[in-house]
């Protein structure tokens, strides 16, 4: 049996086709999500993709988080159900309390896109079991808003649970506090983070294929299940 | 105020009508009056006045753009010719491409965010209209002096206003151009391409057939965006003493947009549309007339039922108005609800605003009377062309006179050394990466190649690694000395670019920037160009598919160069075999192919090292442009080159430097028998690219120039960690990377 | 009808970005003696009917649940007159 | 020292199209009544010194040619208590 992993498009989300091709890559059954509808569709993960999701006014994430669908993603979350929060999802994820902290204007205030060398740190979650601890990797970032923050307290007690799962490395793109590139809940199913592991699944189309452990170890992590 | 109907109208000959203020001659209201055998009502006079402009009719252009049609070489690959928004292209296995590149110019000088967003915003919907996915976008951008306080104001509003729409539109931006002079001070030239990609049979054309089917108006409200600007904006000079000229801006919602892509594929998906037409510079009157010119039967059109963002639009106003993120089209009665339920699923607006007649008019309706009542063609297509007058310029003998090749050289090694970095970090030849790292170039999942290659590469079918390749190219500076040979210059440089990625030109794209056509000199340069260029699409076989024109680009009386851009756009049937830029296996051999010749008019090193511009621009040889494509493709299909990369401004050491940078690995150059070392480093002799040959293949790759009389000289070795040129100089990599990456970001950051 | 204005500012401890890099700007323009700038949002609400308590308890609302993101804002409400924005200064 | 607040807003014809996708969300959480949104800046600048009438029109001037973009945007500016902005109610 497949396992099925969902891919959420809502209006404006514009990874949400390489996330589904992420997945197929990987050996896994991509499903679309759509954001009006709560049904989950039996799939055993979801997606989160990058994009700007209802044009990312107000503030990235912002109005997503009130979709219907994300009703019943946080619900199951919180359940246990690996979720994974690609830059946009990222910002959801943040927006909808599943993760703490918030991500700001980078602090150059430009958009930047570029090829970036990673350090996964934790390789103990949901999503990142086929990597090894310490591993970098290159995998692409593009933003405006990836400045990770949270007061010193939350990043305190990230740092001591080992919930940082991923910290840029050769600088830090857009003023993340403590280089953080991407977290995890305390569980270990929810992940999110700035970079794009999905655009890192080829070598015709993406600087490496580094980012595709992100899937294969979710797939993984289902059917030991 | 009492409306001005058509009948109010038919009894009120002699009301004074603002036709000068709208831009008309008086010999064009008198057409207009002739053509309905009355006075226009306000509605009717502000239509011919937006669409009889110079942006929207083409009156000075058009006789020379004919010639692209009349001189097209015969192609197979022509799907849609010239004509409509955009031609379409068949590129095998059931695909068929489109694309276009069209101006922001004025816009964006203005207001340099938003004019450049909406200029993506506005070729984007031009590709959708044909049915087509929008794939990727591209920018060709000029500006004045890098160093100009004013460039500073400029130059990142335009780029973040891209990279904001593009980025959120979710298109990759895969090239561009970003060139400094001083002559486009008062003047930017923000010219987008749009590509899109659709099959054979999904595609659409604007127009309304059909009696009783529904004219649908969907995406943004309309508001008071931009009235007047088609007209008031691209029609006249640029007058910095008239602010009252100033018009409102256009603001782009590119969220908007994207959901307009998605709902309207949809809907072509279902096969629930008969016609479409974007709606761009003057809006619901272009929209609804050329619908209608181009259909079998009249349109009805209500204009209360146009939903608006401001309620004190006038019906004048609503017609002009060019709100962005707007489409219409034509729906057959029985599948309105279709189209609807599909809008509301992408929370777009959508309203049915009128129906296709029986008649041969265009009607449309306000409060119950009506205050329109045209053939439409007379609005869209008949209006007025010009045979302006033309002459050539009295200065450019003494400009041509002013060679280039007579101004002092570099006496030695060191002085060459010297040259080699001044010209590394001019601005016109430095790293671009400050700008292009501000655009998403990963979006889609499809981009084979993006900046700073020779061309981008979008992969079109994942199963069979079809794809097209595209760049876009112009040198003002060669087209200033010569017009003709310019525009055929920018068309040679685009085709090499593509063929220097392994992929086969196919077909052209142009926007023509050039300064009024009411000066002679301005439209002998614009005739001269549009010669040239129909002339050279016919030798490599490339048709033009479409473009635009860009009129008017002068601030006072101070003209900016005349600038084509030309866009080529080829086919690679293999994605996984194309070459790239970047020169990276020590060992492997240097070959230059094609002949250097002592050419320097135009140059970049005549503009850097003694701020000059005179003489002749590089000779033209078209044959020897398609000998050493046709090398470029074989090389690449057959795996006997490793990276190859287009000699063009710069000379063949600029060429060097960017692939040796690219892939972090030094040269050693030897300069040819019978060759000066400056002229072997700084010539901008045409029909020249460098290629990087692993020695295994070097027979094979020698014969194969040799038998088709293709000039191949080894010039060096890929080796070690400087650009060294034998018995000259040597340049560290990291002192030219720091040189050649600091000079944008020193400007702008 | 009443226009209800929420201002939403980053908190005191968080970075901006945005006002910084105009403080930094002023100067070059010729402006001196500014000594801070932070840069917020402002939102305009038209709301129909009475601007009583109940109503503004729910801009309040509004303005803690999706507004702002209290993780790293702070807002605050308040009522206006309404009617257009004043003009820019000639 | 003395706070000054420049908001500035889109003119009313410009397309705004960050107020109207805060209006089209609030509905779906609930919050019905609001007839218009508009999303604006609001920047908060420490003046060195005394605001009177000279500095007062020295920031103007800085709004007019800075702060603001008039060809599509309108301004106010104002004095205010200076001291950490108002806390978000609890
Ligand atoms: N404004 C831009 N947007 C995107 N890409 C750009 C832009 N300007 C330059 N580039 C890219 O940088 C590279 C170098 O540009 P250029 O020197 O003009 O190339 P060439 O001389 O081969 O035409 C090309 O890949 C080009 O597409
Ligand atoms: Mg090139």
């Amino acid at each position: 049996m497949t396992t099925r992993i969902g891919v959420v498009t809502f209006p404006g989300s514009l990874d949400d086709a390489d996330a589904l091709r992420a997945v197929r890559i990987a050996g896994g059954e991509p499903v679309t999500l759509w954001h009006r509808d709560t049904d989950l569709h039996q799939v055993d993960a979801v997606v989160l993709p990058g994009g700007f999701s209802y044009g990312d006014y107000l503030r990235c994430g912002a109005i997503a988080r009130f979709s219907p669908v994300m009703g019943t993603v946080i619900e199951q979350a919180r359940a246990g159900m690996p979720v994974l929060g690609i830059c946009n999802g990222f910002q959801v994820l943040c927006e909808s309390h599943l993760l703490p902290g918030a991500l700001t204007r980078n602090d150059h205030l430009h958009f930047v896109c570029r090829d970036q060398r990673l350090t996964v740190e934790n390789a103990d979650t949901a999503w990142t079991r086929d990597y090894s601890a310490g591993q970098e990797i290159t995998v692409p970032l593009k933003n405006g808003e990836g400045g990770y923050v949270a007061d010193e307290r939350t990043l305190d007690e990230l740092e001591a649970e080992g919930r940082v799962v991923v910290r840029y490395l050769d600088g830090n793109p857009n003023g993340s506090r403590r280089d953080i590139a991407g977290i995890t809940n305390a569980a270990g199913n929810v992940v999110g983070l700035m970079p794009h592991p999905e655009h890192a699944v080829e070598t015709l189309t993406g600087p490496t294929t580094e980012g595709l452990p992100f899937f294969t170890s979710v797939l993984k992590q289902l059917v030991n299940a | 105020m009492t409306l001005d109907t058509v009948k109010h109208a038919a009894g009120t000959p002699d009301a004074p009508q603002p036709w000068a203020e709208l831009g008309l001659k008086e010999n064009e209201y008198e057409q207009i009056r002739e053509i309905l055998g009355r006075r226009p009502t306000g509605a009717e006079l502000a239509m011919y006045s937006v669409m009889w402009s110079e942006h929207c009719s083409y009156k000075s252009s058009k006789v020379h753009l004919k010639q692209f049609g009349e001189k097209a070489p015969a192609s197979e690959a022509m799907l849609v010719g010239i004509g409509e928004q955009a031609g379409v292209v068949d590129v095998g296995q059931g695909y068929a491409v489109t694309f276009k590149v069209e101006s922001h110019n004025h816009p964006s000088y203005v207001e340099p965010y938003q004019g450049a967003a909406t200029g993506i915003g506005g070729i984007v919907r031009d590709i959708i209209a044909m049915g087509a996915r929008p794939v990727a976008v591209m920018d060709p951008l000029r500006f004045g002096a890098a160093d100009h306080p004013d460039t500073r104001r400029v130059l990142p509003g335009v780029v973040a206003g891209i990279g904001g729409y593009g980025n959120c539109l979710g298109l990759p931006n895969i090239g561009g151009e970003v060139v400094f002079d001083a002559c486009y001070q008062g003047n930017p030239l923000v010219n987008a391409l749009c590509v899109g990609v659709m099959k054979h049979e999904d595609i659409h054309l604007a127009k309304a057939s059909g009696v009783g089917n529904k004219v649908i108006l969907y995406g943004a409200r309309t508001g008071g965006d931009g009235i007047g600007g088609a007209s008031i904006l691209a029609s006249e000079t640029f007058d910095s003493t008239k602010p009252s000229k100033r018009p409102a801006v256009q603001v782009g919602d590119p969220f908007q947009e994207k959901l307009l892509i998605e709902c309207t594929l949809e809907a072509f998906a279902e096969e629930l549309v008969v016609g479409i037409q974007d709606l761009g510079a003057a809006g619901l009157s272009c929209a609804t007339s050329e619908l209608a010119s181009n259909g079998t039967g009249g349109m009805r059109v209500e204009l209360d039922d146009v939903p608006l963002r401001d309620t004190t639009l006038s019906p004048e106003e609503i017609l002009m108005s060019e709100s962005q993120e707007r489409m219409c089209a034509v729906v057959e009665p029985s599948k309105v609800d279709r189209f609807l339920a599909i809008c509301e699923k992408w929370d777009v607006t959508a309203t049915v605003i009128g129906e296709v007649t029986d008649g041969d008019r265009l009607e449309i309706f306000w409060h119950g009377e009506q205050i329109v009542d045209v053939p439409p063609r007379t609005v869209a297509h008949d209006g007025p062309v010009y045979e302006r007058p033309m002459a050539r310029p009295d200065w450019l003998d003494a400009l041509r006179a002013d060679a280039a090749e007579a101004l002092a050289r570099p006496q030695d090694g060191d002085a060459l050394r010297a040259q080699v970095l001044r010209l590394v970090g001019s601005p016109n030849q430095a790293d671009k990466s400050w700008i292009t790292a501000q655009y998403d170039r990963y979006v889609l999942g499809n981009t084979v190649l993006s900046q700073p290659e020779d061309s981008g590469m979008i992969r079109v079918d994942e199963e069979t690694n079809l794809g097209v390749a595209v760049s876009t190219d112009g040198n003002g500076r060669y087209a200033k000395l010569d017009p003709y040979a310019g525009a055929q210059l920018a068309l040679a440089e685009s085709y090499r670019n593509v063929a220097a990625t392994g992929a086969k030109p196919l077909a052209v794209t142009d926007c023509l920037n050039f300064p009024s056509p009411e000066d002679p000199a301005g439209m002998w340069q614009f005739a001269e160009a549009c010669r040239g260029l129909a002339d050279a699409c016919q030798v490599l076989g490339t048709p033009v598919t479409g473009g635009n024109v860009s009129l008017y680009n002068q601030t006072g009386d101070v003209a900016i160069h005349p600038t084509p851009v030309v866009g080529v756009l080829g086919v690679i049937d293999d994605v996984t075999r194309r070459t790239p830029m970047a020169f990276a296996e020590e060992g492997q051999l240097l070959y230059l192919l094609g002949d250097t010749r002592e050419e320097l008019g135009g140059s970049a090193w005549s503009q850097v090292v003694h701020d000059h511009l005179g003489g002749r621009p590089p000779a033209v040889d078209l044959e020897r442009e398609r000998l050493l494509a046709e090398i470029l493709i074989s090389a690449s299909r057959d795996g006997m080159i490793d990276a190859a990369h287009d000699l063009s401004d710069g000379g063949l050491v600029q060429a060097v430097v960017e692939s040796c940078l690219r892939g972090g690995a030094g040269a050693r150059l030897v300069t040819p028998d019978g060759l000066d070392p400056f002229v072997f480093l700084f010539s901008e002799s045409q029909g020249r690219a460098v290629v990087s040959v692993p020695r295994s293949e070097e027979l094979r790759f020698t014969d194969m120039c040799g038998a088709r009389g293709l000039p191949a000289t080894r010039i060096g070795v890929v080796d070690g960690d400087a650009v060294e040129l034998q018995g000259q100089f040597s340049l560290p990599l990291g002192e030219l990377r720091s040189v050649w990456e600091a000079t944008i970001p020193d400007l702008f950051a | 009808m009443a226009r209800v204005v929420v201002d939403v500012m980053l908190k005191p401890e968080i970075l901006d970005p945005q006002g910084q890099a105009v403080q930094r700007a002023l100067p070059r323009l010729g402006f001196e003696g500014i000594t801070d700038v932070r840069q917020g949002k402002r939102f305009e609400l038209d709301v129909e009917g009475p601007v009583d308590d109940a109503a503004l308890a729910r801009v309040r609302e509004m303005a803690e649940t999706f507004l702002a993101n209290t993780v790293i804002e702070d807002f605050t409400v308040r009522v206006e007159a309404a009617g257009p924005q004043e003009g820019a200064p000639a």
